[in-house]
């Protein structure tokens, strides 16, 4: 016989999702609120998005090289979605130096120190962030305001995001209604316009990319959809109880990233559950415990705490959720 | 009751003793008896030292608070009532007899964790002097740069007569310019100030 | 909205490039190779010496416990040869090796094309002539048949399923056999009715099958109890316990067999050899195999005498093409890779699907990025990704606890991971281990 | 096992700190500078070095029932020594340390040499012992305080070489761990290449 | 002496002659007896918890071989005729002594004399491939070469030669525990006496097809044609299903067997190089055989 043929066990037909595809999936449907973010923050957003996405990939190629001594494949998207996470995390006026320390931290600690793409615990790009929060809190938490600050980068106008000046004004005892003339309209948080992190302001940029996430099936509704119902739910319940004290559900999921968390961080791969029972029990601790930091914590919002601690939780809702066995013999009695 | 050549015989022995109840006692207690001994003699022995060092301690916030004095302020110390259970303590500072100052161990529960403790110093006018931080536990690198070591924020404090200088956050409409990002901190510290401003106006004779 | 299994599955390209072909009859070889195991369960014993001549439809081996065939003879001619050859399993077992010379039938099998309706054997007798006539599962499985028609002490059949589905991408020999033969299938199917004692029948087909819809349904009008029912095409619809599931919304406990739920589960093509073998006197000696494949010049189904070598039968498709990568026994899902073509098809060989080159071999396989494709197309709900790495780390016990004995070897995971990870390699490999555990177990 | 083995297995093979894991409160409560560091460490070898003496002399009096309350006497006493004369004379250190002195009563490398070394050997190689853990120990400690003294202070030793603020997180208790998990993945990397 | 002292030394003594009494009966009550010989016959054992004993691990083994009243049925193949010397010690009761094993290949399938009948991809795993099919050549009883041993081992014991595609045990590491034996699906690893000064002869192949059949599939199989058993004056050589099997229990190490077989497939290990070379040369063709006749000290040895 000329020709050897290839032997393998079945099946012999392959699907079309790779790696590669299923990750690049998820960079289109951000590109919606990076250009969101780039008509409000301008030169700043243009800045930290660069940095942070080529430091990423260059911390992804040296450590993969020279500490995992693999095979470096940058371009399989997820270092580049880690660092576009990143970027959308923090502020536009934030200093290139902290900026690579985030990627630093978001690969190196996140990602790589447990082994690369698919063994880390925690989300790369939140583990970034919440380190910055807590190494740089001042950086971390002047935010440029919108459009005024377009053409500026370091030396933008600064001021609180919706949320902050809500939770310091009813520490103060200021009613919600009175505080609500102080911030914008819940129209102007949809389409973005309010200070804040690169992409946490655009409702409806985060929206249109989780519409094309669910068309190309590359993520299941399931997160998104329990974590903010749970949000609105928790939310909508102390609202009802005292619209004096409480803001009000929308507003709750508009602002402080809870789009942003529940469309592109929760429903992470690596970090999230490997069943839909599972990842249920995930969106709703997530929201439960975001509300839980917003409403009675130190920090105005909570996302990436929530999303963080609930990470924690998955290999144990993975031990114990498990998929509905075809045939499960059910006693009803 | 210590059988001396029973105790002589342990040390000889090279063979493990055994678990009876007879050496589990003797064991024990000796070991007991010995440690106790040692233990009241040193604490005896670092009884003043340790006194005087906090003594020290205090004399040293005081000094920086109040202008110079000469006496002991220790000795002159009294207590006032504050808005909160606890008193206050008042240390008065006299030079040649005339009163100077007076330093005021005061505190605050609304800092970012646990109670602040500030010497706060008054000039008999009722201005502040100098204060120093006692003791606090607030975030390194954001509450603590209450600290005059850690930075010069709380300079602003000094020659400032609270009668005109309401002690509260620019925020909260006072005069105080809160540390950067940590405005519960540098609330606490207004407050613990404005406490000890009005318990000592309120016991001047 | 079609009836389909609930959970799971996933939908490959279909390339059914020989649906439009009908059924042709392969020229009879010079030389054929029986195997003597061409079913699940004990091989049969050769009952023929070597320079005996046998006749089409004969017996040359019996059968060789409870769960077991006989085998005859496809060609009339001179055994020459008793002895291990290479079958599509890769290993060489015994088989018969017989000359052809000319075509003379067993006296007793019934030569015309007449169709013959009526059957008036009882349950038992039509038992015992398909057990005699050596028909099984023609899935895939190669289930004997007759096993599966003795219903257990205890339980009874409500339910006769015959499964047209043909989910697998490229087969379409199931299919041209209910277009050209489906009145002959329908009797067939009655007669499993009459053995079964049931009087209800279902035909599931997939709904790419429009044209077998509606002839079948069509046909079905004449016959009592028998009713056509179109599906949503989905994979693994043609496993037994989905196709349970998706008509009669029943699901077969776990471990358990679809008796369990009162169904039975029988393929169209068993269905038709049900019919030749009652009402013809045929034994199962021949079948229709699709030869297939994007490369291929005519993919065609051929009516192929068993024990045919492989390479005849793409001879006759127009050769074995350049660029062939794998040649495949069976279906692209849950066929088996051949690593020659001089191999004899046996009563199990649906389809010889010829693979290019370029898309034989797998992706370069990477880490486990977790996404969770791999458990939601998992038709049995099962963790592929979780009983891959248990079976890597050798931990059988905890394989076990996960349901791995479960699997249905559909696939699906493997076919979905973006990660080219080979995951139905490794929990076939737990099934082994944990099989064995538990084999000892019972011991 | 040679005697300078005694002393230098503490600082990498048998590191307490970082190979075996022993004592990790006192470890990740005082290592914010590296002086800290430093003083915890030396005040736990002294610690050290006394118990495992004692213990190693009167080893063969004490039975087998009541060893564990007899070391735990005896370390508590020179724990209590150390902390009533730190207080007497170093007043400022035992501020910042004074929370952990007690601690180390319970310090599971001074317990653990005890009974793990001294009580099966003689004086001797029970002091050497106990300095080379203790200083071991301090070794890690001191590492540790200036690692996050410097990435979180931009200070060593108190000097400072950086203006403005470091990275917060160093100072606080998060920066322990991660700068102490990083330790004990290079100290496994150079045992496992020694090995 | 101030009150303190006094205070201090009254209530740390009643507290230390409190805490004896308790935990002196304590002692009394909870006491549970353990054979003290299992930890002392653990400690003998090389604690490696290979299996192979045949207990799940070398605490067990302690616990049975203080059971036992005969050690004759426990082994522990690791460590050999001295620590089981040494746990008979222990227990005062008598060991049997047992040949030292090694674990040998029969197969020497390589490369280049075994062609390849097709590629094999999927997962890199030997009973895989064994549930799959015969493997990627002829032969369907030879080496897959995927080095599912080399894992199983926990010695260090083994490596995959990249050049020939089969496995190589270093005698010196191997301590015939048996769990390449039983990784091995295809039954390729057998545990041999090691012999005397470590000189074994046997068959290297498992081959049980007719000759011409297995000839063709490898250049080395053993093709039954029972030359060796004529030359045999032990009765140490059998054939069964056209494959010869040498009775390590029989053979003296006469070496007559390996000079009278065509295809090789007897090895000789650690034997000095012979003086006259066999007058056929075809003999000792395997590459490999030359190789090993020639580095006779070398503690690795190919099999």
């Amino acid at each position: 016989m000329s020709k050897l043929f290839t032997v393998s066990p079945s099946p012999h037909n392959y699907g079309k999702d790779t790696v590669r595809s299923l990750m690049y999936g998820v960079i289109i449907a951000l590109i919606p609120t990076l250009a969101i973010s780039l008509y409000f923050f301008g030169l700043g957003a243009l800045i930290v998005t660069l940095v942070s996405v080529v430091s990423a990939l260059i911390f992804e190629y040296l450590i993969t090289k020279f500490l995992l001594k693999k095979q470096p494949d940058i371009l399989d998207g997820s270092a580049l979605i880690t660092g576009l996470l990143l970027a959308f995390n923090v502020p536009s006026n934030l200093p290139i130096i902290i900026i690579i320390i985030g990627a630093l931290v978001a690969i190196g600690i996140g990602k790589m120190t447990f082994g690369g793409l698919g063994n880390n615990p925690f989300n790369p790009a939140l583990v970034g962030r919440v380190f910055l929060l807590i190494s740089f809190p001042v950086q971390m938490t002047s935010w440029p305001l919108p459009i005024q600050s377009r053409m500026h980068y370091l030396d933008a106008m600064t001021g609180a995001t919706p949320l902050g000046i809500v939770k310091e004004g009813i520490k103060n005892g200021e009613k919600v209604s009175d505080l609500m003339s102080q911030i914008p309209s819940h129209m102007q948080l949809f389409i973005g316009n309010m200070g804040g992190s690169l992409g946490e302001v655009a409702g409806i940029a985060i929206l249109l990319g989780l519409a094309w996430l669910l068309y190309k099936k590359v993520i299941t509704w399931h997160i998104p959809i329990s974590m903010i119902g749970t949000i609105v739910i928790f939310t909508g319940i102390l609202w009802l109880i005292n619209p004096d004290k409480y803001l009000d559900p929308l507003f709750h999921v508009l602002t402080g990233g809870v789009l942003l968390g529940a469309v592109f961080m929760a429903t992470d791969y690596v970090t999230s559950p490997m069943t839909h029972k599972g990842m249920i029990i995930f969106g709703i601790g997530i929201g439960f415990l975001t509300v839980i930091i917003r409403i009675f914590g130190a920090y105005p919002e909570g996302v990436s705490f929530a999303i963080l601690i609930m990470n924690a939780f998955v290999p144990l809702i993975n031990m114990y959720v498990k998929p509905k066995r075809f045939g499960e013999v059910i006693n009803n009695g | 009751m210590l059988n001396l050549n029973d105790l002589g015989r342990l040390l000889i022995m090279a063979k493990k003793t055994e678990s009876t109840l007879k050496n589990m006692l003797v064991a024990l207690f000796v070991i007991a008896f010995i440690s106790s001994t040692t233990l009241g003699y040193v604490y005896e022995f670092t009884k003043g030292p340790i006194s005087d060092a906090r003594l020290k301690k205090k004399v040293e916030a005081i000094k920086i608070v109040v202008p110079e004095f000469t006496n002991n302020p220790n000795l002159d110390s009294y207590k006032i009532p504050s808005d909160m259970p606890d008193s206050l303590e008042c240390y008065p500072a006299y030079k040649d007899s005339t009163l100077v100052g007076t330093a005021i161990r005061t505190f605050s529960d609304i800092g970012f964790s646990k109670r602040i403790y500030l010497m706060v110093g008054f000039l008999p006018n009722g201005t502040i002097h100098n204060i120093s931080v006692l003791e606090h536990s607030e975030t390194p690198g954001l509450g603590d740069k209450m600290d005059k070591k850690k930075s010069k924020w709380s300079e602003q404090f000094n020659g400032k007569n609270p009668e005109s200088y309401k002690l509260k956050v620019t925020k909260d409409g006072g005069n105080v310019d809160a540390i950067t990002a940590a405005t519960i901190s540098s609330r606490a510290y207004a407050q613990a100030v404005d406490r000890a401003y009005k318990a000592y106006m309120a016991n001047k004779k | 909205m079609l009836k389909t299994f609930s959970k799971g599955g996933v939908h490959p390209a279909e390339n059914k490039l020989s649906a439009e072909q009908s059924i042709k009859t392969l020229p009879i070889p010079k030389t054929v190779t029986i195997p003597i195991s061409q079913h699940i369960g004990a091989p049969a014993t050769v009952i023929v010496k070597k320079n005996d001549i046998v006749k089409v439809g004969q017996i040359i081996a019996q059968s060789g416990g409870f769960v077991s065939a006989n085998i005859h003879s496809s060609v009339s001619g001179k055994v020459t040869k008793i002895d291990s050859f290479m079958d599509s399993s890769g290993y060489k077992k015994q088989a018969v090796v017989i000359d052809v010379e000319g075509d003379e039938w067993d006296e007793s099998i019934v030569k015309n094309n007449e169709v013959i309706r009526d059957c008036n054997l009882s349950s038992e007798e039509i038992i015992k002539k398909v057990g005699e006539l050596g028909i099984v599962g023609l899935g895939g499985a190669t289930f004997p048949s007759q096993v599966k028609l003795s219903v257990p002490k205890g339980m009874t059949a409500e339910v006769l399923i015959i499964n047209g589905v043909e989910c697998e991408p490229y087969l379409t020999s199931d299919h041209r056999l209910m277009l050209e033969k489906g009145l002959e299938m329908l009797v067939g199917t009655s007669i499993l009715m009459k053995a079964l004692n049931v009087t209800k029948a279902i035909v599931g087909i997939e709904n790419n099958k429009k044209d077998a819809i509606e002839h079948l349904t069509k046909l079905s009008e004449k016959f009592s109890g028998i009713e056509v029912q179109a599906l949503k095409v989905k994979y693994p619809q043609g496993g037994e316990k989905q196709l349970i599931k998706a008509l009669i919304n029943r699901e077969v406990p776990s471990g358990g067999l679809p008796i369990a739920v009162g169904a039975v589960v029988h393929n169209v093509g068993t269905a038709y050899a049900v019919y030749e073998a009652v009402q013809k006197n045929k034994p199962l000696f021949e079948r229709v195999v699709s030869v297939t494949g994007k490369s291929v010049k005519n993919p065609s189904n051929y009516l192929t005498r068993i024990g045919t070598s492989v390479s005849e039968l793409i001879e006759a498709a127009g050769g074995l093409p350049e660029d062939t990568g794998k040649v495949i026994s069976g279906g692209p899902m849950m066929g088996k890779a051949l690593n020659t073509i001089d191999v004899p098809v046996t009563k199990g060989t649906s389809g010889v699907l010829i693979i290019p080159e370029g898309e034989s071999r797998r992706g370069k396989v990477s880490d486990c990025i977790r996404c969770s494709k791999c458990v939601s197309v998992c038709p049995m709900g099962l963790e592929p990704f979780l009983l891959m790495t248990v079976a890597e780390k050798q931990n059988y016990e905890r394989a076990e606890k996960e349901k791995t004995m479960d699997c249905i070897e559909c696939g699906s995971c493997s076919y979905t991971c973006p990660s080219n990870r080979p995951l139905l390699d490794y929990i076939r490999l737990s099934k082994f281990e944990v099989g064995k555990i538990m084999r000892s177990r019972k011991s | 096992m040679s005697k300078i083995n005694l002393v230098t297995k503490g600082f990498l093979k048998e590191n307490a700190v970082l190979v075996l894991f022993l004592g990790l409160c006192p470890t990740l409560g005082t290592t914010t500078s590296a002086i800290n560091g430093l003083a915890m460490g030396l005040a736990t070898t002294f610690v050290l070095i006394m118990s495992n003496t004692v213990v190693s002399l009167v080893k063969s009096l004490i039975p087998d029932m009541v060893r564990i309350p007899a070391f735990i006497v005896i370390i508590a006493t020179f724990v209590t020594v150390v902390e009533l004369t730190m207080q007497a004379f170093v007043p400022e250190l035992f501020e910042v340390l004074g929370l952990f002195i007690p601690l180390i009563v319970v310090n599971c490398i001074i317990l653990g040499r005890a009974e793990a070394f001294a009580s099966k050997n003689n004086v001797f190689d029970s002091i050497l012992d106990g300095l080379g853990m203790g200083l071991g120990f301090a070794f890690a400690l001191t590492i540790l305080g200036a690692i996050r003294e410097i990435l979180g202070s931009g200070a060593i030793f108190g000097m400072k070489f950086f203006s403005g603020d470091g990275m917060l997180v160093f100072v606080l208790a998060p920066g322990a761990f991660l700068v102490l998990g990083y330790l004990i993945a290079i100290t496994n990397k150079i045992n496992s290449k020694k090995a | 002496m101030s009150e303190i002292v006094i205070y201090t030394i009254i209530t740390v003594s009643v507290i230390g002659i409190i805490a004896a009494i308790i935990l002196f009966f304590a002692s009394q009550k909870f006491k549970v007896y353990e054979d003290p010989k299992i930890d002392l016959v653990e400690e003998a054992l090389p604690t490696a918890n290979c299996g192979g004993c045949g207990y799940p691990g070398c605490r067990n083994f302690a616990e049975a071989c203080v059971k036992a009243d005969d050690l004759s049925n426990l082994y522990c193949p690791v460590g050999g005729n001295e620590v089981m010397k040494n746990v008979a010690e222990i227990l005062g009761k008598n060991a049997v002594d047992k040949e030292k094993q090694v674990a040998v290949i029969r197969c020497s399938g390589s490369y280049n004399v075994r062609s390849r009948t097709n590629n094999y991809d999927g997962a890199e795993n030997c009973t895989i491939v064994a549930n799959l099919y015969s493997g990627d050549t002829g032969c369907q009883f030879g080496c897959l070469g995927l080095g599912e041993c080399v894992d199983a081992c926990g010695f260090d014991a083994m490596y995959m030669d990249e050049e020939t595609g089969l496995p190589v045990v270093i005698q010196d590491k191997c301590t015939a525990c048996g769990d390449c034996v039983r990784a091995c699906p295809k039954d390729i690893i057998e545990l041999r006496n090691a012999g005397k000064k470590d000189r074994r002869i046997f068959v290297s192949c498992i081959n049980e097809e007719k000759g011409g059949i297995a000839k063709k599939s490898c250049e080395v199989a053993c093709i039954g044609c029972s030359l060796c058993v004529k030359a045999c004056n032990y009765d140490a050589i059998e054939i069964n299903n056209f494959l010869a099997y040498i009775d390590y229990e029989k053979c003296v190490l006469c070496r007559k067997c390996v000079d009278v077989c065509p295809t090789g497939s007897i090895h000789e290990i650690n034997f000095p190089a012979r003086k006259i070379k066999p007058q056929k040369k075809e003999k000792s063709e395997n590459p490999d055989l030359v190789k090993i006749a020639k580095d006779k000290n070398s503690s690795e040895t190919k099999e």
